[in-house]
Order: structure tokens, then sequence, then C-alpha cells
């Protein structure tokens, strides 16, 4: 880990100012220059993304930046390593998708300014640029503003339609966010008072295995879930993400709930890297495996798209936690350990696409039809061919079928459990991708029937919007197609391991 | 000279938690909103001034003594402002008590 | 000693009130009671700065918002009895919470002796601030990202808080019209009370940069002379598409993010200054920051849009 | 036991009291007021951190003191959103509680 700062530090600068740029612009210019302004920004804010991807490449090393030239533990770093820039490009490129998909469902026609057009366009890039304070932050108390800015960008969203019940989704939801926050903040509270300092780096050499350290992590840990939405902390996703507009839902299911995950991750593995606690590892692998089952089992009743791939959302953030008792084994950088890490990793990026595919898919298909329930789907697969068809290609990461992100990523969980002896949980795994098969195909069949009275869409879907969610869906397929050289990029600057372990 | 000041500190200040005692007890034990009220500011308003009065001795320069008259003569509106609301509200027989 | 264990025994007390009491109006004001008194505690831990926010934004706005909110669903019909929590649930509840205190009990108690701190450091580099308090040094320049985020953070929640408005109301005015009554003793007060207000503000901002104050604790005493002289009918709120607004809401974040950016040529990175010019750049932050706050606290409390001018 | 001791213990009673007032009561506005008071006992928390760390003529060390300054402004934009939450949910469907849309 470099002591100062490294060249091309300043990407990471802009990756948050860019965004931040755009919500202030985007609120005082106001009507339709809102969508504007996000629209000049996405190709920025993408290129952005992708200098700092290369440049960790090329550099094969951590990218740094101290704000103000403030070392810390005084002043706050910003750091980008191998998994920061995987994540910061994934969410470049859904917020481009998905600001593209939103053209055709958010405008202000006319002078006068409307208001769920002005928040949504203003929100995405405040989405944005919180997510990438958070990918980057190198300061506990930081990264507590950068979820902050989260959840006030998030909330809203979901309750965007104005009606009563999104709105006490939204409430429910901030609550929730709001818990997690305060377990947060009383955590990095206690760090700071035992250790004197916030900077993840300069903690993770300072932190002892005593009683103050675990305090710390597990009230971090505990706070982190309730916002990651792991089971028993998932009332509140299904309603929120299934209420708000197919856009928002994408992006809140897609990436809002990864942050959360990702800062699991930094706790884990870069601040504690030196004491793995199997147990614990376990309790949260537990936590992730009921998630799976619960989810999988209650998505395949429901009767509307939307709260079914919710649900589902539920299941598949669970696997996302199986890779810690696989990965933080006794003996970490152990070749299966980095191949279940880099495998709950690489679920976390290909869920983000396919879910946000799946998600757009059943917004347009509600455009087309009206509403999404389940039983009257008849004849759409028919109607839209290609947005059911995108639908299905998400479908088949999420059941970990090849060739997807979906499969790569349940196989490294599934090999790594195989190989280390936890066995348990390759069976979870392999139940939970049975399940998900199930709720796909209940979707699948019902599109796919032919109609007892031909389908007449109430308005004409733009294939445009309708190859943006391809395209997004195709993401998630080709993630399994080169899926070595950005796992490969994801280990530049684990502390915990060396990069040659991994083959 | 300095032992005078603080006695007279000492005197002032116990003149206004004296009041102070005073307006509790009859914000507790007044039987109408009214004379709650009454009670209430007549004995806050005292007690403060006492209060100020007995720093006012140990205020160092005309500055930070002006700065404790300004605080006791703002605390008297804000309380005869809102005695003036609530007694409003009270009075018809109002929605609460 | 006996007056901080007696202080902190009190504002235990204040806090069960606040949780436990049957009725929300009551709690709200037991509520405004704990602010306050953690802002004299605030004082005792050596933390005027925390003191002058904990009373004016934890206590006061908060207080007033929480207050409006419990006045206005105190409707009969949503006391519904039996919204209780099952006996089981509040002592499976009160075991939790008590091990979670129990705990905190111990690591407060096992602290780290010496206790680690930053104060020498932040003490060593302030000269190149050219500030004379340590926390305005904190907030301004050691970790200015995080104030620059916190900015952007009120933005959003205003923003969220507008987001609820109905659609027709959407570009309108928020809140109620409350008529001035020229007779009336809240009139009276306002009319008084406002000009000292804001000077007071403004006075507690400007010295933030030496003593205790700044911008936060200035712009909410802004605020709420705002507020007060709204309810007293003597201003009306503006329409929340109006130009001139947003532009004031924004201000501070966008010079802030200006300066920062400005750091980049003339001090080597984002949010750096240059010792000479340090704290002017500071000041030429803290006035447009201190207005965008003063206007967003303002709106926050004031709520969503809820008609249209001139109807 | 110093003063800060005190506080210290009284900021650990303060948590675990919010929390207990998070759980139990079922208003949305009591579960603000529950953060409030947790928040305050966090905060609280944060304070006695920064009065022992008192050194280099400062009463306190003055970065959690600043932190908490901020911590207060997040907080009180958290209560703003949720009771302009609750009136709307009030408002559209009369109630002002999240149990019956189980």
């Amino acid at each position: 880990m470099p002591n100062s700062a490294t060249a091309g530090g300043f990407l990471l600068v802009l990756a948050i100012v860019l965004p931040v740029t755009g919500v202030l612009l985007s609120l005082v210019l106001g009507g339709r220059h809102a969508e504007r302004v996000v629209l000049i920004l996405m190709p920025a804010g993408l290129a952005v993304a992708l200098a700092i991807a290369i440049e960790v490449w090329r550099s094969h090393n951590v990218l740094q930046y101290f704000v103000g030239n403030w070392d810390p533990p005084l002043g706050v770093a910003f750091r980008a390593d191998g998994l920061s820039a995987a994540m910061l490009v994934a969410t470049a490129l859904l917020v481009c998708g998905i600001g593209l998909f939103a053209r055709g469902q958010f405008t202000s026609p006319g002078q006068a300014e409307r208001r769920a057009p002005l928040v949504f366009w203003t929100l995405l890039p405040a989405v944005w640029g919180a997510l990438n304070a958070v990918f980057i932050g190198g300061d506990l108390f930081n990264l507590y503003v950068a979820l902050e800015l989260l959840t006030f960008a998030a909330v809203p969203l979901v309750s965007l339609d104005g009606r009563a019940e999104t709105i006490a989704a939204a409430l429910r939801y901030l609550l929730f966010a709001l818990f997690g926050s305060i377990l947060y903040l009383l955590a990095a509270v206690l760090f700071y008072g035992a250790y004197g300092t916030l900077d993840i780096v300069l903690l993770s050499g300072r932190i002892r295995a005593e009683p103050v350290a675990w305090a710390a992590i597990s009230l971090m840990t505990a706070g982190l879930l309730a916002k990651a939405a792991l089971y028993p902390f998932h009332l509140w996703l299904p309603p929120a993400h299934a209420g708000a507009p197919a856009p928002a839902s994408a992006i809140l299911s897609g990436l809002v709930v990864k942050a959360p995950f990702f800062l699991v991750i930094r706790l884990w593995f870069d601040i504690m890297p030196r004491m793995p606690e199997p147990a614990a590892a376990q309790v949260l692998g537990i936590l992730g495996g009921a998630a799976i089952l619960f989810g999988s089992i209650v998505a395949l009743r429901q009767a509307r798209l939307k709260l079914l791939i919710a649900y589902s959302t539920v299941a598949q953030i669970g696997y996302l936690f199986l890779m810690l008792p696989l990965a933080l084994t006794p003996e970490i950088g152990h070749p299966w350990s980095t191949f279940a890490w880099t495998g709950g990793i690489l679920q976390a990026i290909s869920h983000a696409f396919a879910k946000a595919a799946m998600f757009m898919a059943a917004g347009l298909i509600a455009e087309g039809i009206g509403h999404d329930r389940i039983t009257d789907l008849a004849g759409i697969g028919r109607a839209l061919p290609m947005t059911v068809f995108a639908f299905a290609l998400g479908g088949v990461s999420l059941m970990g079928l090849p060739p997807s992100g979906g499969f790569i990523a349940k196989a490294m969980l599934l090999t790594a459990a195989v190989a280390e002896g936890q066995w348990w949980w390759a069976v979870i795994v392999l139940i939970g991708g049975l399940l998900a098969g199930g709720y796909v195909f209940l979707v699948l069949a019902r599109a796919l029937a032919d109609p007892i009275e031909p389908l007449r869409l109430l308005t004409t879907i733009p294939p445009s919007r309708q190859a943006v969610v391809l395209v997004l869906a195709l993401c998630a397929v080709v993630l399994g197609i080169v899926p070595l050289r950005p796992s490969e990029l994801l280990q530049i600057g684990r502390p915990d391991i060396a990069v040659a372990g991994f083959r | 000279m300095s032992f005078a000041l603080n006695l007279l500190t000492v005197l002032a200040v116990c003149a206004g938690a004296f009041f102070f005692l005073a307006g509790t007890a009859g914000l507790l034990r007044f039987p109408d909103p009214l004379s709650r009220l009454h009670a209430l500011t007549k004995a806050d308003n005292l007690g403060l001034g006492f209060v100020v009065l007995g720093l006012l001795f140990q205020a160092e320069g005309l500055f930070a003594g002006l700065k404790l008259i300004a605080v006791w003569l703002l605390t008297l509106l804000a309380g005869a402002t809102v005695t003036q609301l609530i007694a409003g509200t009270a009075r018809p027989s109002g929605p609460r008590e | 000693m006996a007056f901080d264990i007696g202080l902190a025994i009190l504002v235990l007390g204040v806090a069960v009130w606040t949780i436990a009491g049957r009725d929300a109006f009551a709690a709200v004001v037991g509520f405004v009671a704990y602010g306050l008194l953690l802002a004299l505690v605030w004082v005792r831990l050596a933390a005027p700065d925390v003191a002058l926010t904990e009373a004016a934004l934890g206590s006061g706005l908060t207080g007033g918002l929480l207050l409006a909110a419990s006045t206005r669903l105190r409707r009969p019909e949503t006391t519904a009895p039996g919204e209780e929590s099952a006996a089981p649930l509040r002592f499976a509840a009160a075991i939790v919470c008590a091990l979670v205190t129990a705990g905190l009990v111990a690591i407060v108690l096992l602290l780290p002796e010496p206790p680690p701190t930053l104060a020498p450091q932040a003490a060593a580099n302030m000269a190149a601030t050219g500030l004379g308090n340590p926390v305005t040094a904190v907030l301004m320049a050691y970790r200015a990202i995080d104030t620059l985020l916190e900015t952007v953070v009120l933005l959003l929640a205003l923003l969220g808080v507008w987001s609820l408005a109905p659609d027709r109301f959407w570009g309108g005015l928020p809140g109620q019209r409350h008529h001035a009554d020229p007779e009336g003793v809240l009139t009276f007060a306002a009319q008084l009370l406002v000009p000292v207000g804001v000077l007071v503000g403004i006075h507690i901002f400007w010295v933030g940069s030496i003593a205790p104050g700044g911008e936060f604790q200035g712009a909410t005493i802004l605020a709420a002379m705002w507020i007060l002289a709204a309810m007293a009918g003597l201003v009306d709120a503006p329409a929340v598409s109006r130009r001139w607004l947003r532009s004031m809401l924004v201000a501070g974040p966008v010079v802030f993010l200006a300066i920062g950016l400005i750091g980049f040529a003339i001090a080597g990175a984002f949010l750096a200054y240059p010792d000479s010019l340090a704290k002017l750049l500071i000041v030429l932050i803290e006035v447009p920051v201190t207005l965008s706050i003063a206007a967003t606290l303002a709106l926050l409390v004031a709520g969503p849009p809820a008609r249209m001018p001139q109807q | 036991m110093s003063g800060s001791t005190a506080y210290g213990l009284c900021s650990a009673a303060l948590v675990g009291l919010g929390l207990f007032g998070l759980i139990v009561h079922p208003e949305p506005l009591r579960k603000t007021l529950a953060f409030n008071v947790i928040g305050g006992g966090v905060f609280l928390l944060f304070g006695v951190v920064a009065r022992r760390g008192a050194a280099a003529g400062f009463g306190g060390d003055p970065v959690p003191q600043a932190l908490v300054i901020t911590g207060l402004v997040v907080a009180f934009a958290a209560t703003a959103l949720t009771v302009g939450l609750l009136l709307r949910l009030f408002q559209e469907a009369g109630r002002a509680n999240l149990r019956s849309d189980e």
C-alpha cells in the first residue's frame, strides 16, 4: 500500500466531483435541463471509471489520494484497489444503461417542470456519486457520510409515484437504513476511541483481537446487514424495490444494496485481515443460506412480476454472504479462499447487471400491458420478444446456468465449498439455483404461452429502450465468457493475499 | 473588594434560586393554567433577573455584562410571548387542560 | 464531579420519559429537554461548538419539527388501542438492550490509557489554515470533504421532502400560509426578535473561525429566525420552482466545489489551500455555505410544496 | 470515576434505552424519537472519547467534536425526511403506522 498520493489519484476526486456537479446543476437548472445534464454526465463519468480501472491495471497497485494534501489520520484518503475499480466500472455502465432507458419514462413535456422527472434526474447522479464515494472511501466516517448520501438519494426514488403503499415502503426503508447507520456510526466511534484513527489502512495496522474491536466489528456488520437487506433484515426490500418505478428499481436492486455489502468486504478482509473468525463467518454464511432459501421460495409464490424479482434479490444477496465462510478460512490467501472471494464479487457484479435488466424488462412489460400479474402474461413473448429474451438472459445468470457471470460466480463458490470440505454450502448453492430456475421458468412459461385472445399492447414500446435492457442482460452473460481478466483485476491491492496465489 | 463582590453574587444568585423554586412550586400546585402561568413567569423573570444580576458582579468587562443583560431581556421577551400564546389557547376552556 | 453525575442521571431520566411516556406529544417535549440537557453536557465536555449545534439544531429545530408533526398526527383516529407491542417482545427487547448497554459499559471502562488523540496533530497544522478554532479547522480544512458532502446530503434530504408533494402542487409554495395579525403578540415578538436573532446568527457564524461557533450553528439560528418570521406571517415561503431559490440552495456546495477544484491549480490538491490564502478562501466558502444551509434547514422544516401561488 | 466516565456510562445507557424504544414502539414518530435518543447517546460517547483526548492545549480532541457536528446535521436531515414521509402517509392513507400493510 503506497504511503503517499499516487499518480492518477486525482481521477478518484473526479469520480465524486462529476456526479455531485450533476446533482447541483440538475437542481438549479431544473425542468428539461436536468435530463440533459445527466446525459452529458454519463459518458464523462464512464470515462473516469474506465480511466481508474486502466490506471489500477497498468500500475498494478492501489490508487490513492489524500484530500487537501492532509495525510491520514488527520485527513481523509480516497483509495481504489482492483475491487473498487471493478465496482466503479460496473456502476458507471449500469447508470448509463439506466439513464438511457429512463429517457422514455421521465421526460418533462413542454416548458413546465414536472415533479417525478426532476427528482429522478437529480437523484440518479446522486446515487452514482454516493456509490462512487463508498467504493473509493478510505475513511470510516467519510464512508458514513457516503452511506447517508446513498440513503437520502435512494429513499425518495421508492415513493416517486406518491401512492400510499410506496410511501409506506419508503418510510420502512428509511427506518431500516437509519437503524443501520446508527449502528455503523457507533462502531466507528468505538474504533476511534480505541485506536485513534478512522482510516482503513491505519486501522488495519493497529487493530488487535480484543473486546472493543469485536464489539465494533459486530455492530458495524449488523448495521451494514440491515442496509444490505440480508435475511432477517430483508423486510423492507420487496415493497420498496417492487414499488419504485422500473429504472429506480434497477438501480436500487442492482447497485444500492451492494454498497453495504462492499463495506462488509472492506471490514472483514481489509480492516481485520489477520484475525479471521471462522465461527462469525459461519453465522453470516448461515444468514446468507437462509436468505437464499427463504427469498427463492417466497419468490415462487408471488403473483406480481416486480415482487417476484424483488424477492429474488433477497435470495441473490444471500449468495454474496456465502463467500464469507468460504473465503475467511484460517489460511487466508489459500487458493480456494481466493476462489470463493472472487466468486462472491463476480456474483455481486453479474447480479447487478442481470437484476437491472430484469427489473427494466418487467417495467416495459407493465407499460405495455398495464399490469404485471404473472398469470396474465400470456402472449407477451410474441409482443415484446426482445424484452422477454433479456429477462430470460438475466434469469439464466440468476440460476447459474452457463454461459453467464452468475454461472462462473456460483461455480466458484461451489468449487470452493467442495474443496474446503464445507459441502453444506454447495448444497445450498445448488438448491438455490434450482429454485431460481423454478421462478424464472414460471414467468417464462406464462410469457411464452399462447394467449386465449391476441394480446394488444396499450402503447408501443420503442425498440431502443428494449435494446438497452438487452445490452445490460448481455453484460451479465459476457461476464461469464471473459471472467479471468476481470478476476485478476479484482485481486490488485488486496492486503491479505499475494496476487500470485491466484491461478 | 473581591470578597464583597463575591458576597453580593452569592446573595443575588440565592435570591434568584428562591424565586425559581417558588415559581416551580406554583406551577405544580396552582389549580388552573392561567394562575400557573402567572406563577411561572413572575417568578422566573425575577429569578433569572437575580441570577443575571449576581453574575454581573463577576463579569469581565462591559461587553460580557451587556451580553448577560441581553440574555435576560431575550428570555423575558420569549417568556412573555409564549405565555401569551399559551394563555390564549387556554382561556376559552381550551383544547387541553 | 457530583454535578456531572447529577447531570448524567437527569439526562437519563428525561430520556426514559421520552421513550416510555405514553403520549407522543409529551415524549417530544421530553426530547427537547433531553437535547437542551445534552447541550449542557457538551459544555462540561469542553465542546462548546457541539453544545451550540446540539442546542440549536439537535434540540431546537429537531424539536420544533417533531412537535409540529406530533400535533398534526394527533387526531382521535390515529391513537387506536392495542398498538402496544406484545409483552414477550418487550421482555426480549429489554434483555437485548440491557446486554448492549452492559457491553458498552464494559467498553467505556476498558478504553485505552493513554487515550489516542489527534489533538496534537490538529494543533500543529492550525497555522497553515489561518484559523483559531480547531473544530472549524477540522470541518473546513482537514476533513473538508466530509463537510462538502454534508451540504449535498442536506440538499438531497430537501429534495426528498419536496418529492412528497402532490403533483398538482409541484413548483408551488411549501407549508401553510400564516397571516400576520398586527395586534398579535407573536407578530410583535417576531418583529422585535428577528433582527436581533439575525445579528446573533451572523455573529455566531463569523466568530467561528477563532471562537466557538461556525457555519452550521449560525445557519441554524438564521433558519430559526426565518421560521419565526413565517409563523408570525411576516414573510411567506418562496415557490420551490423559483430560480433564485434554487441558486441560493446550491450556492454553498457550488462555491465549495469550485474553490476545491481551484486547489488543484494553486495548492496542488483538491480542497487544499495555499497557506497565505487559506483563511480568505475558507471565509469565501463559508459565507455561501452558511446561506445555503440556512435556506435548506428552513425549507426542511417548512415541508413539501402544498399550495400554488395566489390562487 | 471522573466526569467523563459518568457521561460515558450515561451514553451506554442512552443507546440501550433508545434501542428499546426503537424495537417496542410501533408508531414511526416514536421510532424517530428513539433514533434521536440513540443518536444523542452515540454522539455523547464520541464526546467522551474527545474529552479523554484532551491535549496540546485543547480541552478535547477537535476531530471527534467536528465529526459530531456533521453527525448532528445528518441526524436532522434524516428526521426531516422521516417526518415528511410520515405526514404524507397520514395524508394519503389516514394512518401513521406501518403495521397493517404486512
